[in-house]
């Protein structure tokens, strides 16, 4: 096992055993932490993928930016008397269907996964993808990225109105 | 020349009705009472007027229309036609889609136009009395007026869907507004059966027009205007067969045959008398007339295949309504206006019976019967009328002995019945005997068991007659119908209904003398009809076809 | 075993498929926010799992970054129509906000 | 001449018309002089027909028939053609029946007084006058259906003119549906004739016949259809099983007897049956005998033992119709016509004299402020031969007609008849012997009872104060009896009072040849100059619009003889020995019983009492009717009309609710559906429509769930 | 380096095909600072948006006849896209108008000026989305309009059951668009490209796994799905419908669903379409998926499950929230039969369905202004009491039924038309049979008009004569296009051609 493997191994275990600790914990702030760690996993496997811009953006927006957001949403919403902050769940019958349903869809998508024939190309020598980055956003998405502006003008608009009080 | 006259005459008696619908709606309410009064009554003489405006087109297309045109399916030997151009969209992929404003009349037509008009205008009397939001009744009756008129005018499949959808909203207001206690539930009732029928028909007429690249039913009656690989190119393929049959369904709905009939007896149970009497007298022809205009020329192979079953569909109304008519009296409250819907259903399988038959004594008569009962029932529909404006109820066991009170109604009513059960002497007698001389010679055993209409007609008809004339006079009818003679000067019938009743007894006993007025008019198109749908069809002759 | 494309795909449909659970099964509306995060970020490692074994493809970082990018305006949003359902109701149990329906 | 002739018949036709629409208009305004007009119109309608009978008969005796046919309407190549005709049958018929109508108009002047409606009586009698001629002069099937009809609408009229009484107009709607039983028979008869030769005229249907062509290619069918004419005939002759409606039409007034149910419409059929008599098969003619033969018995015996006055002739009447069908069934034409025309003179003489006997009471009634006693039974009457002596001669000279004595004129008919019933039974052997057999018992019992009748009401001492106060009536009702009492001397129709084969009837109705091929045909009623090249006559004037037809050929009234004539002539003299035993034997008995008790009635109704009640009752017929086809009518239309509303609707309506709410839908459709397969359906299409709203929870998560479940689903689907 | 100055010379000459929504973006920009910057006068903000609308539509007729691929293939200008746009802007400017005489809104808040910068911000996305050929320009596209949306449906925030359609609309729309986002990874993965004319490319050449192909197909339809409320994507409709203020409501059952069905046919037809093979009835779809079936038993899903639904309704929100579901059936139905007809028949069916539901809702919505309630059980007696306003509504919902000679049936005809042309006999029964169920619940509300009397002679309803001008605006014409259609069906038929590249 060469060390690629054991990384992604290591990154792979993080980010699915914390995903499973968020959708199963019951304490509300387990499960956001557990997110961090989440995303941690997910930035390291972009790493291994040559992504190396993405991976700082991962852990800057999703660490820095929509974690912080979750957590003083829950905080607002939540009369805080201790710090097991508890969310409750649905019925057991609920939790085995849905599990049922989840774990389907789980097996279906492996089952697709694991036997189509993807679009697969040598890789070029890895060099840095910031620039290519750069310039795509620049010139081939330049609308995208324009719009994605507009876009985020418009939930800042939208979620200032909604939020603040009368 | 006969049969040409330069004036668009059947855009006129179609749209006239729009134009009396103009005055209705901008004639002001009146401020008091005296004022709303004359506003009521300039609206019911404007709503007359205008279909007596349609009457008198109506007769002058009868004294110009020439019988030896046959129309049908010759577009050179319609009548009074007018043809623009109105809605030509061009669709790159599928080729041009050309609606056309395509009027015009052959035997089979004429007799149609000339009883909507007789009774939309007889129809308006007995509107009189409706006091009920009279602009907005009079509104709806001339636009259910305008659709009756459209679709038998209209040469274009588009056009005729227009207009038979166009009656749909005026008929379920007029039930469901100025209708009886149960009114909400017969209209909806008219509303979705009659809806089913049409959507049939829509998909039918689309598909048609996809095969053929027009919506003009004339060209669609030609095999050859069938591009062959379209969806009812050929012969005798199960699609077509399909589309036939949803096409006669919907029609048959309108007929009403059984088993599609169970909307009639609601809704005429419901429904105002002067729309009982449209209801009888024109809107059930549509039924029949869109059979012979559009589901069997066009389809003649899948005509021929299903022949029989209609002609059994005909026997079963025949023998089935007339059995109803006479079960009311057992069965819940036997009602006058039900009775007569059951034996409208009776009536019009023959009608049925008489297509099936494709026999020109059978096809003459199953017109002739079309006309027929929409004269002799909207007579009867209105005599109901009558007594139910009096004595406001339609209960058969309720009356008796009317006969000594009102000795003039008397009269006329039993012309209607004796008409009704086809006594010689009456117009419906010589359809009724052509549509079982036609028939018998395709179906004899059908028509020898449709036969006991005969005879359960006359049953349930006397009886009726025996309930409501004969006997002892109730004790609370016992006095005058209206002892302040402010609505009723007499016991007997009033002028206004008098007025009604009497020119269509005129005309049932006329016809019944000397039916040659009528039947000319259509003699030479059903021969013609007949000649278009020959090869396709079998025309009795042996015991074979039951 | 070479680390293949398949194994990155793995991951990602567990983590989809988890994030699915939580968003179905918790009731705090902030937990079924972060049940959505797992999707688009399981979303995510197939694109630039995509982009790495279909020779370097940049477009699939762009699409990354892109759905980076709308899951936060989407999360500020979302959050914000959270806060007003708080004031509204008083809590922010998702199953107990059913006062539409039928 | 013969135009003369058409043109007089379409007048006599429209004569009596005028009087129905003068009555019916102005006959409020006319009062009492309506029946004064209704009696002239009659008059004039009398002399019309007398000079067209004799113009036929002495003028034209070497033409079949003299008629004309109108295109009356034509459907492209298929043309409708009608007409009128005067033949012999008709030219005497016509007589018959305007002499009849007219008496009856002139006694129903007196009669009829005082009535509510008295001008409408009369107008009705115009209407029923004016369809019994159109029967009478129609020269094809289309006519003499239509005007068949309007014979039973006209008779609905008047039977069912006292309306207010329930059991008159019971009574009337009887007979109308009754006789439309037969009509549908008749109308189906034509039917077949029309589709297989393309005419309603008689002439042509006949030369199609003897052509060979045969309906649907079978002799079968061609008995079907003659079976089918027959029924009309069976309706309107009261003949069994039909015969139930005309004794419950004694409802009507007295003269209405007289004209519908004496001598004219129930004569309808038998005319019909001489009219298209070359049509009959053998097969046919067969069951047209059985049927006469059973009406001539089954009455006779209900007649004995009614005490209704009206009733009692009644029943004779149907008897003596089941005599001329069964004539006519035997083969035994002219004696079958010469009968009905006999028999009207009598029996309307008969009715008359009831009618003035039933006025008499009624004003004894009357004028001693009785208003309970039933004027009709005979046990009331009793005596009335010193009260009423021209009702009672009169009455008794037609009873010696009816019960067949000789110097009559039912002597002479009656006799013709039972000799033929005996020349059949012995040229066919076998069990027709049962047909003379029953004949002859039959007129046996005509005999008893017609006596015991007029014993009980006239003779004796009065049996109620009523009897004792009648007086005789007015002139006016007396004539017309009068009339119709010498008219029932034998001296009318033949010289001879024993033989009327050589009378003028006889040399005038003569037997036309049978249109049937020898092989469907009795070979006795061929004649032996038999089958002539028959359709050379129907191309001559087919077109013509008003042009008559003078015609010879095979229906040409020249002389020939079958068999069967020749067999009666033999039988002749038997049969009037026999007949008159057994018409003693039967006049024996009645006075024996009624007018010298040496046998006590009450004895005998004790003795045989299952039978007394089995005849009194009538054989259960109107119980047996209502049992069985009326209950099964009723019952049919009962359960079809429960089945129209609950489930034809039930399953229109069953499928709205897919569309509805479930709550009403219980509500609704346990009430009217019982039936389990509808309820299945109906219970779970409701079932469904509440999940269907089920899945809306309102809960944003289960959403989530319903979607992947169906992305999955569809996945799975299309894989 | 890469080389981009042909790009930049492509953008450059792109920004001057995107003059209707750069002038979109120049109105949501100066509404929101008009609002902010005038403290006086309420109406501003909806001046500026109806002046910026109008513009915009100026600028967009101008653009008929383009056919233009622009902004490096991220951005498809053509009639297609034009004639979508044109009824996005149309329902645009009149939910802007119905906004103003809602009682509903003008009470819940003193300015509206987010409300209005807001619709102008979806309309943009919507502008966007209609044009976009790149999938994950439709994925921003989609976001920009669904986030305004998800904000407009709780605009009365007070509310309680706007702030839970909210709610639920943004909670139904993320996972939407999550499994949308995962499907174009998918697809992405499968063709190694996000442009739809490059995965159209690579589908022609290369032979694809089927699964994995239908599996994201059927993701990312999940996203289209649940803009144009297909079951089983329909969920959050009643729901949101019902809550949301019935201007919103209106424009989401019209404009959103637009925009929806625009990009689900471009996509379809841009990414799938293969040469012409035999006859051009129908596309040669790449792939070796029968999208057609998907199509059409999505199709008759939708409309059994909406119609069904609607049955039941007495609010009047409600009843058109299913409604709206089961027009979408309808639109599938046309959609199914993959060929350019359905696509000119949706074309011709929105229109139509764009003035007869818009006039719906805004009877709707002045009714509730001054009954204060939008239960159909409310509405007895109305026929009387306010004549002009009835005879228009029932107008709409004959119109809706598609019984002539109203447009939806000139709507209807041509969808049938199309399928009937394709032999799809079965669908077009379906159809047919699912709209007389649809009778019965429209009729149900003009029974309530009309047949139901009012016991106490209740006062007439007074409107505005602007108002009742604006309604009978939408409704003459839904009456007149039923007898005379030809240039909505000239002009959708111009439009029907979905441009391909090139």
């Amino acid at each position: 096992m060469d060390l690629v493997t054991i990384a992604f191994y290591f990154f792979g275990a993080l980010t699915i055993i914390f995903g499973a600790v968020v959708v199963f914990s019951k304490n509300i702030m387990y499960s956001a932490f557990s997110l961090l760690f989440t995303f941690f996993g997910i930035a390291g496997l972009y790493v291994l993928l040559n992504a190396d811009f993405l991976a700082i953006t991962q852990i800057m927006i999703y660490i820095g930016g929509i974690l912080v957001l979750i957590i003083f949403g829950v905080m607002l919403t939540t009369r805080i008397t201790g710090v097991d902050v508890k969310s409750g769940t649905m019925g057991k019958f609920q939790l085995a269907t849905t599990g049922i349903l989840t774990t389907v869809i789980a097996i279906t998508l492996l089952i697709v996964f694991s036997s189509t024939k993807w679009y697969l190309k040598e890789v070029p020598a890895v060099e840095s993808t910031v620039n290519d980055i750069g310039n795509k956003l620049l010139t081939n998405y330049l609308l995208a990225f324009e719009a994605a502006s507009m876009l985020l003008l418009i939930a800042i608009v939208g979620a200032a109105f909604i939020a603040r009080k009368k | 020349m006969l049969g040409t006259i330069n004036f668009p005459i059947l855009t006129w008696i179609t749209f006239l009705p729009i134009l009396g619908i103009l005055i209705v709606l901008l004639v002001p309410n009146g401020k008091d009472e005296k004022g709303q009064e004359l506003s009521k009554n300039i609206i019911r003489w404007v709503s007359l007027g205008i279909t007596f405006l349609q009457l008198v087109l109506a007769f002058v297309i009868y004294f110009n229309f020439n019988p030896a045109l046959t129309g049908v399916n010759d577009i050179k030997t319609f009548q009074f036609v007018e043809k623009l151009s109105w809605i030509n969209a061009h669709l790159p992929m599928v080729g041009d889609i050309k609606i056309e404003y395509f009027l015009g009349l052959d035997g089979l037509s004429v007799p149609m136009i000339l009883l909507t008009a007789i009774i939309c205008f007889i129809a308006v009397f007995p509107s009189f009395g409706i006091n009920k939001a009279v602009k907005g009744y009079f509104a709806m009756y001339l636009l259910l007026d305008l659709g009756m008129m459209g679709v038998f005018c209209a040469l274009d499949f588009f056009l005729f869907y227009l207009f038979w959808e166009l009656m749909l909203l005026p008929m379920y207001f007029l039930i469901g507004i100025w209708g009886g206690p149960r009114k909400e539930y017969a209209a909806i009732k008219f509303f979705i059966y009659t809806l089913v029928g049409s959507v049939f028909m829509l998909l039918v007429m689309i598909g048609l027009y996809h095969s053929t690249g027009s919506f003009n039913i004339i060209e669609m009656m030609n095999g050859h205007n069938f591009r062959p690989d379209s969806i009812f190119g050929g012969l005798n393929t199960t699609i077509r067969y399909t589309a036939f049959m949803g096409l006669f369904i919907g029609f048959a709905i309108k007929v009403p045959a059984f088993p599609f009939h169970t909307w009639l007896p609601d809704a005429h149970v419901e429904a105002p008398t002067p729309i009982s009497v449209i209801l009888a007298g024109v809107l059930l022809k549509m039924g029949a007339y869109g059979m012979m205009r559009i589901a069997f020329p066009i389809f003649p192979d899948a005509f021929g295949y299903f022949q029989t079953l209609i002609a059994w569909i005909g026997m079963i109304s025949i023998v089935y309504g007339a059995f109803c008519a006479l079960g009311q009296h057992k069965v819940g409250k036997r009602d006058f206006k039900k009775l007569i819907a059951y034996s409208s259903v009776s009536h019009m399988g023959l009608v049925l019976l008489g297509m099936a038959s494709m026999r020109p004594e059978g096809m003459v008569g199953a017109i002739f019967q079309m006309f027929n009962h929409g004269i002799i029932t909207a007579m009867l529909f209105m005599i109901v009328g009558v007594i139910y404006d009096r004595a406001h109820t339609r209960g058969l066991d309720d009356f008796g002995g009317l006969a000594k009170k009102m000795p003039v109604y008397t009269g006329i009513m039993a012309i209607a019945f004796f008409a009704a059960i086809g006594l010689p002497g009456m117009s419906g007698f010589i359809s009724e005997v052509l549509v079982f001389l036609g028939a018998f010679q395709s179906y004899p055993v059908l028509t020898v068991i449709s036969g006991l209409s005969i005879i359960l007609g006359a049953a349930y008809m006397l009886w009726a007659l025996q309930k409501i004339f004969f006997g002892a006079i109730p004790e609370k009818w016992q006095g005058p119908w209206d002892p302040t003679h402010t609505k009723y000067k007499t016991d007997d019938v009033n002028m206004l209904e008098k007025v009604a009743l009497i020119p269509l007894a005129i005309i049932i006993l006329f016809l019944g003398v000397y039916p040659n007025p009528i039947l000319n008019l259509m003699t030479g198109s059903v021969n013609q009809f007949i000649e278009l749908m020959r090869p396709f069809v079998y025309i009795g002759g042996s015991l074979v076809g039951m | 075993m070479e680390i293949g494309l398949t194994h990155y795909l793995f991951i990602s449909a567990i983590l989809f498929s988890l994030g699915l659970y939580g968003i179905i099964t918790r009731k705090h509306a902030i937990m079924v926010l972060m049940g959505l995060e797992l999707v688009l970020n399981a979303a995510n490692i197939n694109f630039i799992a995509f982009a790495r074994f279909g020779g370097m493809n940049i477009e699939g970082h762009i699409a990354a970054i892109f759905v980076i990018i709308l899951a936060a305006a989407e999360a500020a949003v979302a959050l914000a129509i959270v806060l007003n359902i708080y004031q509204n109701f008083r809590h922010v149990n998702i199953d107990e906000v059913d006062n539409l329906k039928g | 001449m013969t135009q003369d002739v058409m043109l007089l018949s379409i007048i006599l036709l429209l004569v009596p018309m005028l009087s129905f629409l003068i009555n019916i208009f102005f006959g409020d305004k006319l009062g009492r002089l309506s029946g004064i007009v209704g009696t002239t119109i009659l008059g004039i309608d009398l002399g019309l027909a007398i000079v067209v009978a004799f113009t036929k008969l002495v003028s034209h005796a070497d033409l079949f028939i003299i008629q004309n046919k109108i295109e009356w309407f034509n459907i492209g190549s298929i043309k409708i053609v009608v007409g009128f005709g005067v033949d012999n049958i008709a030219a005497i018929m016509l007589v018959v029946v305007t002499l009849i109508s007219f008496l009856v108009h002139l006694f129903s002047t007196v009669y009829m007084e005082g009535d509510r409606r008295f001008p409408k009586f009369f107008a009705y009698l115009g209407l029923f006058t004016f369809s019994m001629l159109g029967i009478v002069l129609a020269n094809n099937f289309l006519i003499m259906y239509i005007f068949w009809e309007l014979v039973g609408i006209s008779s609905y009229l008047l039977i069912g003119f006292w309306y207010e009484k329930k059991s008159a107009s019971d009574a009337s709607k009887k007979a109308f549906i009754t006789n439309r039983i037969g009509d549908l028979g008749f109308f189906i008869g034509i039917m077949i004739l029309f589709m297989t030769y393309g005419s309603f005229m008689f002439e042509d249907v006949f030369a199609g016949i003897s052509s060979g062509l045969m309906p649907f290619n079978s002799s079968t069918m061609l008995t079907l259809a003659g079976i089918g004419i027959f029924m009309g005939a069976m309706g309107k002759s009261a003949q069994w099983p039909l015969h139930v409606w005309l004794p419950d039409a004694m409802e009507g007034p007295t003269p209405v007897s007289a004209l519908i149910h004496a001598a004219t419409m129930v004569a309808a059929g038998v005319y019909l049956v001489a009219k298209v008599f070359a049509m009959f098969t053998a097969d046919a003619l067969t069951f047209i005998a059985i049927i006469g033969t059973i009406t001539a018995f089954i009455p006779a015996t209900i007649a004995l033992t009614q005490t209704d006055f009206k009733k009692v002739l009644a029943y004779s009447t149907v008897s003596q119709l089941g005599f001329m069908i069964m004539s006519m069934g035997v083969g035994g034409y002219t004696n079958g016509f010469f009968h009905l025309v006999t028999h009207a003179w009598f029996k309307a003489g008969l009715f008359l004299a009831s009618g003035s006997v039933i006025h008499a009471m009624h004003h004894a009634m009357h004028h001693m402020k009785d208003h309970h006693s039933d004027p009709q039974d005979i046990n009331n009457m009793g005596g009335l031969k010193h009260t009423m002596p021209w009702t009672y001669r009169t009455f008794l000279v037609v009873t010696l007609a009816l019960s067949g004595i000789p110097l009559t004129s039912g002597f002479l008919s009656k006799d013709g008849i039972l000799a033929g019933t005996l020349a059949y039974a012995n040229l066919t052997g076998g069990w027709h012997w049962i047909i003379p057999i029953m004949g002859f018992a039959s007129a046996g019992m005509t005999a008893f009872y017609m006596f015991r009748l007029t014993i009980v009401a006239f003779h004796g001492e009065p049996k109620t104060e009523i009897a004792k106060h009648t007086h005789e009536n007015k002139a006016q009702i007396v004539l017309p009896l009068v009339i119709l009492t010498v008219l029932s001397f034998w001296f009318f129709y033949s010289p001879n009072p024993i033989d009327a084969s050589k009378g003028w009837f006889h040399a005038s109705v003569t037997q036309p040849q049978t249109a049937v091929p020898a092989a469907y045909q009795w070979d006795f009623l061929i004649s032996e100059k038999a089958a002539p090249a028959a359709s050379q006559h129907l191309s001559e004037s087919s077109h013509g619009e008003t042009g008559q037809i003078a015609e010879a050929g095979s229906h040409s009234t020249g002389h020939y003889l079958n068999k069967l004539q020749e067999e009666t002539h033999h039988f002749h003299l038997l049969a009037m020995i026999l007949s008159l035993l057994i018409a003693g034997t039967g006049i024996a008995f009645a006075f024996a019983i009624y007018q010298f008790k040496v046998i006590s009635a009450d004895n005998l109704e004790a003795r045989f009492k299952a039978l007394h009640n089995f005849s009194l009752q009538k054989w259960f017929f109107d119980e047996l009717y209502k049992a069985t086809v009326i209950a099964g009518i009723l019952g049919i239309s009962k359960a079809l009309s429960w089945f129209d509303t609950y489930v034809v609707d039930g399953i229109v309506n069953a499928s709205a609710y897919l569309t509805r709410g479930y709550g009403k839908f219980v509500g609704l459709f346990d009430n009217i559906v019982i039936d389990g397969a509808v309820n299945l359906t109906a219970n779970t299409t409701g079932y469904l429509g509440s999940k269907i709203r089920k899945i809306q929870t309102g809960q944003v998560q289960s959403y989530v769930v319903f979607v992947l479940l169906g992305l999955l689903i569809i996945l799975y689907f299309f894989i | 380096m890469m080389d981009t100055s042909h790009i930049t010379a492509d953008l450059i000459k792109s920004m001057g095909m995107f003059l209707p929504e750069t002038t979109l973006i120049v109105t949501f920009l100066l509404t929101m600072i008009f609002d902010m910057v005038s403290k006086k006068s309420k109406q501003i903000a909806f001046y500026t948006a109806m002046v910026g609308l109008i513009i915009t539509g100026i600028f967009l007729f101008q653009q008929t006849g383009l056919s233009y691929k622009g902004f490096a293939n991220l951005l498809v200008i053509d009639s297609y896209g034009q004639f979508f746009k044109f009824i996005i802007l149309i329902s645009s400017i009149l939910v802007i108008i119905f906004s103003y005489f809602s009682d509903e809104l003008q009470s819940a808040h003193s300015k509206l000026g987010e409300y209005y910068t807001l619709i102008i911000g979806m309309t943009f996305g919507m502008f966007l989305l209609v044009g976009s050929s790149n999938l994950i320009m439709i994925y921003v596209s989609i976001e920009i309009m669904s986030i305004s949306s998800y904000i407009l449906a709780g605009y009365t925030k007070e509310v309680k059951r706007a702030s839970e359609a909210s709610l639920k609309y943004v909670i139904f729309g993320a996972v939407s668009s999550g499994i949308m986002i995962y499907g174009i990874s998918i697809l992405f993965g499968l063709t190694g490209s996000l442009n739809l004319f490059e995965i159209n490319q690579f589908l022609s050449s290369n032979k694809v796994d089927t699964l994995p192909l239908l599996l994201g197909g059927l993701m990312i339809l999940s996203g289209f799905g649940y803009k144009i409320s297909a079951v089983p994507f329909h969920f959050w409709t009643p729901d949101v419908y019902e809550g949301a203020p019935i201007t919103i409501t209106a424009y989401l059952s019209v404009a959103s669903k637009a925009a929806g069905f625009a990009v689900m046919m471009r996509y379809f037809k841009t990414a799938f379409y293969g040469p012409i093979i035999g006859s051009a009835d129908a596309w040669n779809l790449l792939g070796n998926i029968d999208w057609h079936y998907v199509i059409a038993v999505l199709a008759v899903l939708t409309m059994t499950l909406g119609n069904l639904g609607a049955l039941w309704q007495d609010n009047m929100k409600r009843m058109l929230a299913y409604s709206s579901i089961a027009h979408a059936g309808y639109l599938l139905m046309a959609v199914s039969v993959m060929n350019d007809n359905g696509v000119s028949a949706v074309l011709i069916y929105f229109f139509f369905y764009m003035l007869m539901n818009l006039g719906a809702f805004f009877v709707v919505q002045l009714i509730s202004n001054k009954l204060k309630s939008e239960n159909s059980e409310d509405y007895s007696g109305l026929g009387y009491r306010s004549p002009v306003l009835a005879v228009c509504l029932v107008v709409f919902l004959i119109s809706l039924t598609g019984l002539p000679p109203t447009a939806g049936f000139i709507g209807k005809l041509y969808v049938f038309t199309a399928v009937l042309k394709s032999g799809y006999v079965w669908l077009a029964i379906v159809g047919v049979l699912n709209s007389v169920v649809s009778l019965y619940y429209y009729v149900k509300v003009i029974r309530n008009m009309y047949l139901r009397d009012v016991d106490s002679k209740e006062s007439k309803l007074v409107y505005s004569p602007v108002t009742i001008a604006i309604v009978l605006m939408l409704a003459i014409p839904t009456l007149l296009f039923g007898m005379f259609f030809t240039p909505i069906v000239d002009w959708a038929n111009y439009s029907a051609h979905i441009f391909l590249g090139n």
